[in-house]
């Protein structure tokens, strides 16, 4: 592994390197070398495996991040790679050539993000939503309860009490 | 002239160049042409596994496009569980797959432990895998003879649910809980196993054993049974990489994959079981490598029993569980589930609210990217044989 | 022509998630005459339903009585709680005692189990069943999910009370329901059927644009036929 | 007045098989349910069905020919019915039954399914489509080994009367067509398990493979129909077989009791397989029983 790492080191300027536990080490990579470093992982390195593509909303810095696990089944190592893009405009060179499954995290993070993936397929087709034309909803910056209060009618649930204050009052009245 | 005559009588000739194919490798299909229909399969369908739904182009019985449409299970777990305290996101987290909830519970408690430094004790792990070999054995016993209720043979399901309802007895008495078990928090487990339940699990498991000797004779040695499913739903090796396809759907292609050896979690180094192997890598070898690990859960089980202590603390101090703040870090844990690597990818960003908690199902690739490949070229009868073969499961596609 | 072209305009405008071919267009015949095409009317159905009355007390006394024992359930399961619904018909509980049974096919069933929660995109397709199921038909809810939203209260794609869309004639609380009082259930509807107060129909059809109106609030993209019966 | 009596008969007749036919459905289902560990359905569920389609408020109709479909299914059961002898030897249940009646009947048989589907493609769901198609591709490979053994029968018997063939069976156990035509009662008892509609020649109406086949759009008082047709349809047919190859009745009990365990066959081989797949079952049906029913001829020809 440490091997590996330094190679990537040299070949990725790969950077922020931390083993999160055993067999499995996070890295951070720049954005436009992410298809290169997948590519030689995959083909060289024996990462076969693409285990996921996930998306997190750093709204603070502005940036999404986007975290390829790649796994090695042989060796059993696991590589969690990140890279973060602008929250504005956010766009992403598309994957879905190296394997074959990466089109659906693609087309969901673009639905729920809405990350571009230029040229992955069916990517501008709806996945999940039916119908939906607000804000896409896994972005920080959408209110889901206040959504869900506007659209879905909510019923009006009981009072809810503090114990304290209930047993105060009931109990004792007079008490100031 | 001789070769249209053989063709002529032979009636299982290779269609997997029709209908032709444009230059980006999709099918050409007019649906002006009267040689299409399309017909959708699901969500009202009985031959599509939960709610989900199949858009079908098909010439005569044969499907020659598909296209799997999902999102009618959608709640937007990952988005409610930035709403929600990490203990809070239990309860919800293990409605994210409905017929075997303990994977959830297992891999949230265990990277919040991760992310939050918890060793656990001894005896929780032993319960837990107790719990999670216990969940295995209730799917499997739903799944197996399911195989053959997609093809009508109805008999084998009605058997196993009366199986199954023995182990959700057990469930209910270990737990609390029949389908939701909430058992498996951070830091431990709720409770130790009752009196006297080891005894009933062991007598239930002899009963079980019975029950697969019955389907060996109703399932596995029907003739029209494996008339139906050997050769359908071939899975090709390069698939099983490209796609990334985990469990006994890619133990049945001959791979060796089974996370509970490859990254050995809990105590499962220290039982002793194999790799459940077939090479044929069609319907009836999944079901196969599915029955072998219904062997290899009820001997797991007994293991268990024979091997786990029955006292200990079962629970390891956590902070105050509303105001556990949970340091930075991000972490991948998985686990082996009936259908497949079940794993959960965390992130924390230092606050009592994860950023980010996201699933990734074996059902994901299984019944999205496969199952649109693998239908192309099969019969309209067997699509639901398929589906249910790769053991689709709709709600952790969707979350 | 004009006239009908902006009217074209207008409707294309407002239904921006309507697929192109679902549109309203017209389509030039063999003979040159022009033919004005809009898809999402159903042609066997265009008109609004109607309320049917019960017949006279006695008769519809013993009909109540054969719809109570002959419930034929439409087998869409449309949440968690459709893993409850195997388990009921299976040696254990076996509903089949109770004159249940499950219908592949909305023509044929009287009853729809909404199991769970409704996302809006599932809540479409249950309109559409529930509509082409026949007079009477009945609805039972399960989970908490469809009385107020229950665990999902606050999530922006399930729907909250299930009494807004479609009448409900039973409901059943819990996360999720045991099939025992999925059972209970049954006996409630049973009892509603043979009392005469199951008229879940007809009052879909009398307070029908207020259940349409708050239908098409949710579901954004109408991309069905307001009538299909 | 002689025909009104005999009307008057055979209306009573359609009765008494219209109940069995719905008794022995229950009585079945039940045996279905125990054999899967379930106390299983009430015996009289199927009465209390049918009363509750003929119920239905509301019906809807896709045009003339989905109207007169289950029509057609009704006439072809009840056309079955009327030219069949119920019980040998007795003046008033042989119904309409006449000297060429085998090969009438043969022909009913095919009518139902025929009206069938011309219903269910008006119906115009895409499922009772595909439903059909295969129904009728696969009918026509269930009637061969049928058609075989009947002809083997008449040839046997020199006769192409049902009461003819009965009566050639009198006596004794032995003279049944079972022990003195093995060959066309195997081929003719593979056929029966696809006229009934069990695995594994059931992919036509299986709910899996396509939700209920041909009737899917049919509800109310067709669906109604459509399950009369279903209990009569199943009595006659039994009533057939026995007829023509065990022995015919002599009274009533004894047409309830042979009826009963012919129509069992099916549902006992319906019970423990799945079902096949179109292009395997007319092969299957084109290969093993056509042979046997060919060998059935020539045994009696040479």
């Amino acid at each position: 592994m440490e091997n590996l790492i330094n190679k990537l080191q040299d070949m990725f300027a790969v950077k922020d390197v931390q083993d999160s536990k055993k067999n499995q080490i996070l890295l951070t990579v720049k954005a436009s070398k992410v298809p290169a470093l997948l590519s030689f992982l995959k083909e060289f390195e024996g990462f076969k495996v693409l285990v996921m593509i996930s998306s997190v909303d750093w709204i603070e810095i502005g940036k999404f991040q986007l975290s390829y696990i790649v796994n090695d089944p042989d060796k059993k190592n696991d590589l969690i790679i990140r890279a973060f893009i602008s929250r504005k405009e956010a766009s992403m060179i598309s994957i879905h050539s190296l394997w074959g499954h990466a089109s659906t995290f693609q087309r969901e993070i673009k639905e729920m993000y809405g990350i571009d993936f230029p040229g992955s397929p069916r990517v501008d087709e709806p996945f999940l939503l039916e119908g939906w034309d607000d804000t896409p909803p896994m972005r920080r910056d959408f209110d889901t309860k206040k959504y869900s209060e506007e659209t879905f009618f909510p019923r009006p649930g009981r009072e809810s009490n503090d114990p304290a204050e209930y047993m105060k009052k009931r109990l004792y009245p007079d008490e100031k | 002239m001789k070769n249209n005559l053989t063709s002529l009588l032979n009636w299982n000739t290779n269609r997997s160049n029709y209908p032709e194919m444009d230059a980006d490798g999709n099918p050409i299909i007019d649906l002006e042409s009267q040689k299409f229909i399309k017909v959708w399969q699901g969500p009202n369908h009985p031959g599509v596994t939960g709610n989900m739904s199949l858009e079908l182009t098909i010439s005569g019985d044969e499907v020659v496009d598909s296209k799997t449409h999902v999102g009618y299970l959608h709640r937007g777990f990952e988005k409610l569980f930035e709403r929600r305290k990490y203990i809070q996101c239990f309860p919800t987290c293990i409605r994210m797959c409905v017929p075997e909830p303990d994977t959830n519970e297992y891999n949230l408690a265990v990277g919040t432990e991760e992310l939050g430094g918890i060793e656990v004790p001894d005896t929780a792990k032993w319960l837990r895998m107790l719990a999670l070999e216990m969940a295995r054995l209730q799917v499997l016993l739903r799944m197996v003879p399911g195989q053959a209720g997609t093809m009508g043979l109805g008999l084998g399901s009605q058997w196993g649910m009366y199986y199954r309802e023995l182990i959700l007895d057990r469930f209910e008495e270990l737990t609390g809980g029949r389908i939701y078990h909430m058992y498996i928090l951070p830091g431990g487990v709720r409770g130790l196993m009752p009196e006297g339940f080891d005894k009933r699990l062991l007598g239930n498991l002899d009963k079980i054993d019975g029950f697969i000797a019955d389907i060996d004779k109703l399932i596995f040695s029907n003739a029209v049974f494996k008339k139906r499913t050997i050769g359908t739903g071939f899975i090709p090796n390069d698939w099983v990489d490209h796609y990334g396809i985990t469990g006994p759907v890619a133990r049945a292609a001959g791979y060796k994959r089974d996370v509970r050896k490859d990254y050995p979690y809990l105590f499962y180094d220290q039982l002793d079981f194999d790799y459940n192997i077939a090479q044929e890598s069609d319907v009836f070898a999944r079901f196969e490598v599915r029955r072998q690990d219904l062997v290899t859960t009820v001997d797991l089980l007994r293991q268990i029993l024979a091997k786990m202590p029955r006292t200990g603390d079962i629970r390891a101090t956590t902070p105050n569980v509303l105001h556990w703040k949970i340091p930075k870090g991000e972490t991948y844990v998985r686990v082996e589930s009936s259908r497949g690597e079940y794993g959960f990818y965390m992130v924390s960003d230092g606050t009592e609210y994860p950023r980010r908690i996201n699933l990734r199902g074996p059902s994901y690739t299984h019944a999205v990217s496969v199952l649109e490949k693998l239908l192309v070229n099969s019969n309209i009868s067997d699509v639901s044989a398929i589906m249910v073969s790769l053991a689709t499961c709709p709600p952790e596609i969707e979350r | 022509m004009t006239e009908e072209l902006k009217d074209n305009n207008i409707e294309q405008v407002e239904d921006k998630f309507l697929a192109p071919e679902n549109r309203k267009h017209t389509v030039t015949g063999p003979e040159g005459e022009i033919i004005h095409v809009d898809p999402l009317q159903d042609y066997y159905c265009n008109e609004r339903p109607k309320a049917e009355d019960p017949r006279n007390k006695i008769v519809e006394k013993f009909l109540n009585w054969a719809r109570a024992e002959s419930l034929w359930v439409l087998g869409f399961g449309t949440g968690c709680g459709s893993i409850e619904i195997p388990p009921l018909l299976s040696p254990r509980f076996d509903a089949y005692r109770f004159g249940v049974a499950m219908r592949a096919t909305p023509r044929q069933s009287s009853v729809i189990i909404i199991s769970g929660y409704l996302a809006v995109k599932t809540l479409k397709r249950v309109i559409r069943s529930y509509e082409q199921m026949q007079n009477p038909k009945f609805v039972i809810a399960l989970g908490s999910c469809t009385i107020n939203g229950g665990m999902y209260w606050d999530s922006y794609n399930t729907i909250n009370r299930l009494d807004y869309y479609l009448p409900v004639d039973v409901y059943v609380a819990g996360c999720m329901p045991r099939p025992e009082a999925i059972l209970a259930a049954f006996d409630k509807l049973k009892t509603r059927i043979k009392e005469g107060r199951a008229e879940g129909a007809n009052e879909y059809v009398e307070k029908f644009d207020w259940y349409k109106a708050n239908q098409k609030k949710v579901i954004k993209n109408w991309n069905m036929p307001d009538y299909n019966w | 007045m002689d025909i009104v009596k005999k009307i008057g008969f055979v209306l009573l007749g359609l009765f008494i098989v219209l109940n069995w036919g719905l008794l022995m459905a229950g009585i079945m289902r039940k045996i279905i349910a125990r054999v899967s560990m379930r106390r299983g359905i009430k015996i009289f569920q199927p009465y209390i069905n049918l009363i509750k389609n003929y119920s239905i408020r509301s019906q809807l109709t896709h045009g003339i020919m989905f109207y007169l479909g289950p029509v057609f299914r009704l006439s072809g059961g009840v056309g079955i019915f009327l030219f069949m002898p119920m019980i040998y030897g007795s003046d008033i249940w042989n119904n309409f039954s006449f000297t060429g009646d085998l090969i009438l009947i043969a022909y009913f048989m095919f009518f139902g399914m025929l009206g069938m589907a011309l219903g269910a493609g008006e119906g115009g769901h895409p499922y009772s489509a595909i439903g059909i198609s295969r129904g009728l591709a696969q009918f026509t490979a269930i009637e061969l080994p049928l058609t075989l053994a009947i002809l083997s029968i008449a040839i046997q018997y020199q006769s192409l009367s049902i009461t003819e063939i009965v009566a050639a069976q009198q006596g004794s156990i032995l003279n049944w067509t079972l022990f003195t035509n093995p060959l066309a009662t195997g081929a003719a008892m593979i056929s029966f398990l696809g006229a009934m509609g069990h695995s594994p020649f059931n992919v036509v109406m299986a709910p899996q493979e396509n939700p209920v086949g041909p009737p899917t759009e049919y509800h109310g008082t067709f669906l109604g129909v459509l399950q009369t047709n279903r209990a009569i349809l199943h009595v006659v047919e039994a009533v057939l077989y026995m007829n023509l190859f065990f022995g015919g009745a002599n009274n009533w009990i004894e047409l309830i009791v042979k009826t009963f365990f012919i129509y069992f066959w099916s549902v006992f081989v319906g019970m423990v397989f799945p079902r096949f797949r179109v292009d395997q079952s007319i092969p299957w049906l084109l290969k093993l029983p056509v042979l046997i029913g060919v060998a059935a001829i020539i045994v009696f020809i040479v």
